[in-house]
């Protein structure tokens, strides 16, 4: 096996080893509901997680998820509601803008050479901001076509639901991985994260690349918004906060370098179970408080991140013995 | 001479985009610029900028040394609301306000080495490393007010968020003698100079000898050191400590006081005046904010429109663009956007 | 214990929210019942995730306080599936009522006009400006307890609400945007009258009152919503005037109509209100506070 | 018989400057099909700068480009590359995270249904690869490689670019004699095949074994442009630094030293990087290591500066035990150590030059005692002269220095610190004719100083010049050891012959 598939390796096996106690200590938690929870869910964090995982690959950073994914559930409640647009063009229409809106913060990141941690700050706010302003109240989607959308699952034995959107989380997890593994688009953004001005001497289309970046994260984080709202049939402008955390944290978690340049898509979708995997096993204890359960949280994000260096080191130092 | 020179220079365009607010804020609102004394300290709502900006402007203080570092820390909201936590249980407790704020300041300074040990001897990413902190720290300070609001009457401890000392109100004191003490701690020994070394090329600093994991440490000491008074301050102005909101989100604005005073978030060259600066830029947008009587869902609309384009008034693009007037095609250097 | 209930709380924003959790937990233990207690950091997402947990897990029942109205069908549908009956603490939902067990709240927007009721009278006619610090922008008890206000203040044009801002429930920007409020107008001479969408912002607020050199309760009136402890110490002081009470103690309620269901199948009424009590200065304050005081705020 | 119409690129009146320098002033330069072309000048002549010019890496503020006789104007690297334009910057410029197949093939991966088609693009660069007589597990990221060998990827990539031109900056840099004698085979076929070279280097002899034409420049300025064969080795120098140069390196060896025995290693070494080996340093002594890449060289050095902490074996300076397990440790026994990856290792870009030499001292000294400014200055304006560091002031920023100034710069960091031991992993990589001379003689008189040196070199007359000793490693291992009369070329290259009979070299080490 290969160096470089070590962290991911790790996780993959950290998780299934916790996964392991959790059944041992609730035999409930090997039910198809919780796996089919899992996957639902988690189904928002994880698409907007493919688009960071690329962002990060790339070096960047992006802050704005969260509220792009605000915006875009207030947006389609909105137009729903009010506007009176059939779903399916709403969604094209929002996802147009999302994509816009990632691609102008990559085109500034660029252009104007300015750290992408504070461009997508600005896109944060400015993306929440336009949320308050189109309606501050929490609006619910009564259309019928979501109704059917939720209709679709495939129902497992045991009364677990691989849900529509959980498939479609794992779809654009699919998609991910091939985009960053077998497009030149893909190798580009590895590229960036190994070093921008190499990249530009080697004649990697850097302005070029970093809007696609930032643009596939803006999609992403636009589907992930038509998600959400599909999710809790509503758009509420107070939603999704934090989500950038979780996800940088996912995608940490499943191996991906922040300097960039090193990491899997496949490592965020392990990055993603795991945070699940904690949650759950939080709500199945039942027994902490507010508080215990974010210091929990910090605790076990800290007990991953050293069990997954410690399984790195063990076995570089066991190759080097070899 | 030379240097007072640069070192305004250095500041120019924070002073300049602080100047084009105050002036924004006072065409909307005339009363902006008026000051007076009242009850023996000054009193208005240019003294309500340097205020209210106390805790933003300390957690920038030490930011700005961890960012050198090519580091981040995103705990100092949380650390703010253990120590703040802290320093109410202890003085309602009953102890000395003295042993209250030393306890205090030792919390901060343990958060700080949590920190740095991550960082500097596990070797965690910096993010990842105070991520950690940023979320069990709320906890751990929730567990000691046990989510209640933990109020106090020690009029020691409520001095410092209230009082004043000649004519300024208390936390600006602090925090001026903060920034003035860190300033010449980094700038009157070589610590600055080996800070920066570390920011730009951690290997060749080590290979030079520079005692890295030590300095990376102490990079994160003084940020939790400042954030442990930044806690203290926001306990003692609303005279009680809540665990649940005290510094919250405060790391992104600390972040971006440090960036808008234009530091780099690639590590490097710092100005701890330029950063003190941008947290009053911030401040002074948030007051502006305020005194204008938009309604509250415009806020972070205005915030982000004014940031965006200060920042776009100092990114190098635009400036060499304007001094370059020539082809624009004509600037210096090669995209030197190394994304490490 | 034979009975288990999932129990989905919001968070644990504010001191009230730490009071709910705390008399839930308490009640619970009387009654002997399990309680599984899921802290959702504020976040839907996380409530959404604890009752389906909830629901695998195979609990008798799940009490729910919504962090927003909107999004519970499909959850609750599952619940519903799976026989679980829900009841749902201190905010409804946006949702057929044959979904959930019943809802133990108090209404937002009597809260807002009570107090703006109490302000009425209380002016008796004369002009008087008010201010008012909202909640989080977005936040159900921001909206609603700023439209009651407003409802109750209809009509009486003697009142106007001159600045509005929000203070995000918190004692820290309770301070700062009123020491704006007060720059703004005039040093504070202009303004008659406070209205906090909560007692914590009013806190910071009578603070930035004092400092500007004003007596807040007499310069300025100050009311508020919430009835937590700390405010009753400020009216016993003066410096604060009224607030309408909102029970931690949802669950007690709850407990009850759950009981009542599961033994003799008693279907409760969809609502059961609680009491939106206004507490003035003439009502003893520190007695209240001090039976308030060790109930977790 | 050469007329107009043969060149197949040319630059006209190119103008570039920087703020507080003119790095090209009107340069012209002509490329023939078919020729090698020298580009020649010191450090900070402005090579690098026309090429990244030539290339679209920077925008030039003046000139024209002319591509077959058509007018062109690259934008970026990428449009120089369509062109076909093929480029080795200076220094290993590729991407160390990517596979070595990725690096090859960036931006022109073969595809199939549009996706890369990762099999066939392995196979076309191991088939590559195989011309350089390199045969890598193309799948494993760059990283992993050797610096040379990341070079000879990097100037496989761009031959493999170059449809009309193919540009070398300083490629040999970090090339040992057997990859030089193959690198040159593929530049001669290049030729034949119509192609315009241009070539940079600081190995005159290298320029005279294969360009046929030679463009010099100065300060910025053309120099002249000569046919090779009309111009003698010094007049060349005398064209690169404007005067005569006072005596080239002298080729008799040092004489041995008759020095105390200071430093004793033994059985020193870390597994898996450099197998434990006993080394005795006198004061006085210079002690050149040689060896072929990757044959453990620069880890014998970094484990001996703490760089990489030992794991065998133990250290005595002057008779009594010792530990060098870091750096600071090694430092605070007046240890000093040029690494020979200046650019991740050495320099430390953002700061000025004067801080990057004052940079161990003030280390050493601690962060409580602080060298005042003017010290500082001081220090930095006698290193800047004494070792003719090219800058437009002692506050420019590093990183915008020349390579070769940079270099010097790093040795000068070590020099402040007044040092007894000092290890010099390939000081004169990159280096002028005239620096290189100079570095010569500083390492001699350092030693006439009573200094110890250690100094590793790719360039075996250069070690014959000044050692006092030389070690040749061979596959992590100290193999051989010459000393007195046996220090000449044909001692040194004979036991590193010896040393690889087997001939393996797959670079999967
Ligand atoms: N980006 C830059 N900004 C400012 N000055 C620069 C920059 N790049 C190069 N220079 C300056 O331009 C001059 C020419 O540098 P260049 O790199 O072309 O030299 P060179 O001939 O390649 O030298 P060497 O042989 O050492 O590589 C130097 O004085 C250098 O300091
Ligand atoms: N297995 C490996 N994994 C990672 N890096 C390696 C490996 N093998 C060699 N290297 C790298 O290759 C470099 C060359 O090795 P070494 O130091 O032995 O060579 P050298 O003789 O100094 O030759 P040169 O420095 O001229 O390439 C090392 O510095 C090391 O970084
Ligand atoms: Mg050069
Ligand atoms: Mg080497």
């Amino acid at each position: 096996m290969k160096q470089k598939y070590l962290p991911l390796t790790a996780t993959i096996l950290i998780f299934v080893l916790s996964y392991a106690l959790c059944v041992m200590q609730f035999p409930n938690m090997l039910s198809t509901r919780v796996i089919g929870n899992l996957l639902t869910d988690n189904a928002f964090l994880g698409i907007t997680a493919v688009g960071m995982t690329f962002v990060i690959l790339s070096g960047g950073i992006d802050l704005s998820v969260g509220a792009v994914i605000a915006f875009t559930g207030v947006f389609l409640a909105v137009v729903l509601e009010q506007g009176g647009m059939h779903p399916l063009v709403a969604f094209a229409l929002v996802l147009v803008i999302t994509t816009a809106f990632g691609a102008l913060m990559g085109a500034i990141i660029h252009y104007l050479e300015m750290p992408a941690f504070i461009v997508t700050l600005a896109g944060m706010f400015l993306a929440r901001g336009m949320a308050f302003v189109l309606s501050i109240d929490s609006v619910p989607i009564k259309h019928p076509f979501y109704a059917t959308l939720k209709g679709f699952y495939y129902k497992l034995p045991g009364g677990g639901r691989i849900t529509l959107i959980g498939g479609l989380m794992l779809l654009v997890f699919a998609v991910g991985i091939v985009i960053a593994h077998r497009t030149r688009f893909g190798t580009n953004v590895y590229a960036l994260g190994g070093g921008a001005a190499t990249a530009q001497l080697m004649g990697v289309p850097v302005a070029r690349t970093t809007m696609g970046i930032y643009a596939l994260s803006g999609l992403l984080a636009g589907l992930s918004g038509i998600v959400f709202s599909l999710y809790t049939s509503a758009g509420y402008s107070l939603a999704a906060v934090g989500v950038e955390l979780d996800a940088i944290t996912a995608v940490v978690i499943g191996g991906t370098l922040l300097t960039g340049g090193s990491g899997f898509v496949a490592g965020t979708l392990v990055g993603i179970l795991i945070q699940g995997l904690i949650q759950t096993y939080i709500t199945f204890d039942g027994t902490l408080s507010s508080w215990w359960t974010k210091i929990l949280i910090g605790l076990l994000l800290f007990a991953f991140i050293l069990l997954q260096k410690g399984i790195i080191r063990l076995t570089r130092a066991e190759r080097q013995h070899a | 001479m030379a240097t007072a020179k640069t070192y305004l220079g250095r500041l120019l365009p924070q002073l300049i985009a602080l100047t084009a607010i105050v002036i924004a804020i006072s065409m909307v609102f005339p009363g902006f610029l008026n000051l007076q004394i009242q009850n023996g300290r000054l009193y208005g709502s240019l003294i309500d900028i340097l205020n209210r900006g106390a805790p933003v402007v300390l957690l920038a203080i030490g930011m700005t040394v961890v960012i050198a570092t090519k580091g981040i820390d995103l705990s100092v909201g949380a650390v703010m609301a253990i120590c703040g936590a802290v320093a109410a249980s202890l003085i309602t407790s009953g102890h000395s306000l003295t042993e209250t704020l030393l306890a205090t300041l030792v919390v901060g300074i343990l958060c700080g080495v949590w920190n740095g040990l991550l960082v500097a001897i596990l070797d965690i990413q910096p993010i990842i490393a105070t991520l950690v902190l940023m979320v069990a720290g709320r906890g751990i300070a929730q567990l000691i007010t046990e989510g209640a609001i933990l109020t106090f009457n020690h009029p020691g401890l409520i001095f410092i968020g209230s009082g004043s000392f000649a004519g300024l109100p208390m936390p600006v004191i602090i925090w001026l003698v903060f920034g003035i003490l860190v300033a010449l701690l980094v700038r009157q020994t070589a610590l600055g100079m080996l800070i920066e070394a570390i920011g730009v090329n951690r290997q060749a600093s080590t290979l030079s000898g520079v005692l890295t994991p030590v300095l990376l440490i102490a990079a994160y000491v003084l940020s939790g050191l400042c954030a442990a008074t930044a806690g203290i301050i926001a306990a003692a102005d609303i005279r009680g400590a809540d665990a649940n909101n005290a510094g919250l989100w405060l790391e992104l604005d600390a972040i971006l006081a440090v960036v808008v005073g234009g530091t780099s978030l690639l590590g490097g060259r710092f100005s701890i005046a330029a950063s003190v600066l941008g947290a009053i830029i911030i401040q002074a947008i948030n007051t502006g904010i305020l005194l204008s009587g938009f309604p509250p869902e415009f806020n972070l609309i205005i915030k982000a429109a004014i940031i965006v384009f200060i920042l776009v008034l100092q990114s190098p693009r635009f400036r060499t663009a304007f001094t370059f007037v020539r082809l624009p095609r004509a600037t210096g250097k090669p995209t030197e956007r190394e994304a490490k | 214990a034979d009975l288990v209930v999932g129990f989905s709380q919001i968070g644990s924003e504010s001191g009230w929210r730490a009071a709910e959790t705390t008399l839930t937990k308490q009640q619970a233990e009387q009654r002997g019942v399990d309680l599984k207690f899921a802290d959702a950091q504020q976040k839907q997402e996380n409530q959404i995730k604890a009752i389906r947990s909830f629901i695998a897990q195979g609990v008798n029942a799940i009490l729910l306080a919504p962090v927003v109205a909107t999004g519970w069908d499909e959850v609750l549908q599952e619940a519903k599936d799976a026989e679980i009956p829900v009841i749902l603490l201190d905010r409804t939902v946006d949702a057929s009522d044959d979904l959930y067990l019943t809802a133990v709240t108090s209404d937002l927007v009597h809260e807002g006009s009570v107090a703006g009721k109490w302000l009425v009278d209380t002016v008796a006619g004369k002009d008087c400006n008010v201010v008012e610090l909202q909640g989080t922008t977005g936040s159900s008890p921001a909206i609603d307890r700023k439209k009651g206000f407003e409802e109750a203040l209809a009509g009486h044009d003697n009142l106007k609400i001159i600045r509005s801002q929000t203070g995000d429930f918190t004692r820290t920007k309770g301070k700062e945007v009123m020491e704006s409020f007060l720059k703004a107008e005039n040093g504070g001479k202009n303004i008659c009258a406070l209205y906090a969408h909560n007692d914590d912002m009013a806190v910071g607020a009578i603070q930035a009152i004092k400092e500007a050199g004003l007596k807040p309760g007499t310069d300025i009136l100050v009311v508020s919503i919430d009835a937590v402890p700390d405010i009753f110490q400020a009216m016993a002081t003066g410096e604060a005037n009224a607030t309408v009470e909102l029970t931690p103690n949802m669950a007690g309620p709850a407990f009850d109509a759950l009981d009542a269901y599961l033994k003799d199948g008693k279907e409760p009424p969809k609502w059961i209100q609680t009491e939106s009590k206004l507490y003035t200065q003439a009502d003893d304050p520190m007695k209240v506070y001090e039976e308030k005081k060790g109930l977790g705020y | 018989m050469h007329s107009i119409s043969e060149n197949i690129l040319s630059a006209v009146r190119i103008e570039k400057g920087f703020p507080g320098t003119k790095a090209l002033d009107k340069v012209d330069f002509q490329l023939r099909r078919g020729e090698v072309h020298a580009l020649l000048g010191e450090n900070g002549a402005g090579k690098s700068t026309l090429i990244k010019c030539l290339t679209g890496a920077y925008r030039r503020d003046g000139g024209s480009i002319l591509l077959d006789g058509v007018e062109v104007d690259p934008r970026d690297t990428f449009d120089a590359q369509r062109l076909g334009i093929g480029t080795v910057y200076q220094e290993v410029n590729l991407l160390p995270n990517l596979t070595v197949a990725e690096n090859l093939f960036l931006g022109r991966q073969p595809r199939r249904f549009g996706m890369i088609d990762t099999g066939a693009m392995n196979r076309m660069a191991r088939e590559l690869l195989s011309e350089y007589e390199l045969d890598l597990d193309v799948t494993r990221d760059l990283a992993s490689f050797s610096v040379a060998i990341q070079q000879v990827v990097a100037i496989a990539r761009a031959v493999d670019l170059s449809g009309k031109v193919l540009i070398l900056d300083e490629p040999t840099a970090s090339l040992d004699a057997h990859e030089v004698a193959m690198l040159f085979r593929i530049v001669r076929r290049l030729k034949a095949r119509g192609l315009g070279i241009i070539f940079i280097t600081h190995f005159l002899e290298q320029v005279y074994e294969i360009s046929d034409r030679i463009t010099v420049l100065r300060n910025g300025q053309l120099v002249g442009t000569r046919e090779t064969a009309d111009l003698d080795r010094r007049d060349l120098i005398a064209m690169m630094i404007g005067r005569e140069l006072a005596d080239e390196i002298h080729s008799h060896h040092a004489s041995a030293s008759e020095g105390r025995l200071r430093y004793r290693f033994r059985n020193y070494g870390r597994r898996g990087h450099i197998d434990p080996f006993d080394l005795d340093v006198r004061a006085g002594e210079v002690v050149g290591i040689a060896g072929l890449l990757g044959s453990g060289r620069t880890e014998t050095a970094e484990v001996l500066f703490g760089a990489s902490r030992a794991d065998s074996g133990t250290a005595e300076i002057d008779g009594r035990a010792v530990d060098l397990l870091s750096p600071r440790a090694a430092i605070r026994r007046k240890f000093g150590f040029c690494p020979e990856d200046r650019k991740t290792a050495g320099i430390v870009g953002d700061l000025s030059v004067r801080e990057n030499i004052v940079l161990a001292l003030q280390a050493r000294r601690g962060w409580t005692r602080p060298i005042s400014r003017s010290e500082q200055n001081r220090l930095a304006d006698h290193y800047i002269r004494a070792l003719d560091i090219r800058t437009a002031d002692r506050e420019k920023p590093i990183k915008l220095l020349s390579g070769g100034n940079q270099q010097k710069a790093i040795l000068a960091r070590w020099l402040a610190t007044e040092p007894e031991f000092l290890i010099l992993d390939e000081p004169t990589r990159g280096i002028d004719v005239g620096a290189h001379a100079e570095i010569v003689r500083l390492i001699e008189s350092l030693r006439e100083k009573g200094l110890s040196l250690i100094v590793i070199s790719s360039e075996i007359e250069e070690l014959v010049a000044y050692s006092t000793r030389v070690i040749v490693l061979r596959d992590r291992a100290h193999v051989a050891e010459l000393d007195g009369d046996r220090i000449t070329a044909h001692h040194i290259v004979e036991a590193i012959a010896a040393a690889n009979e087997g001939g393996h070299r797959d670079g999967d080490r």
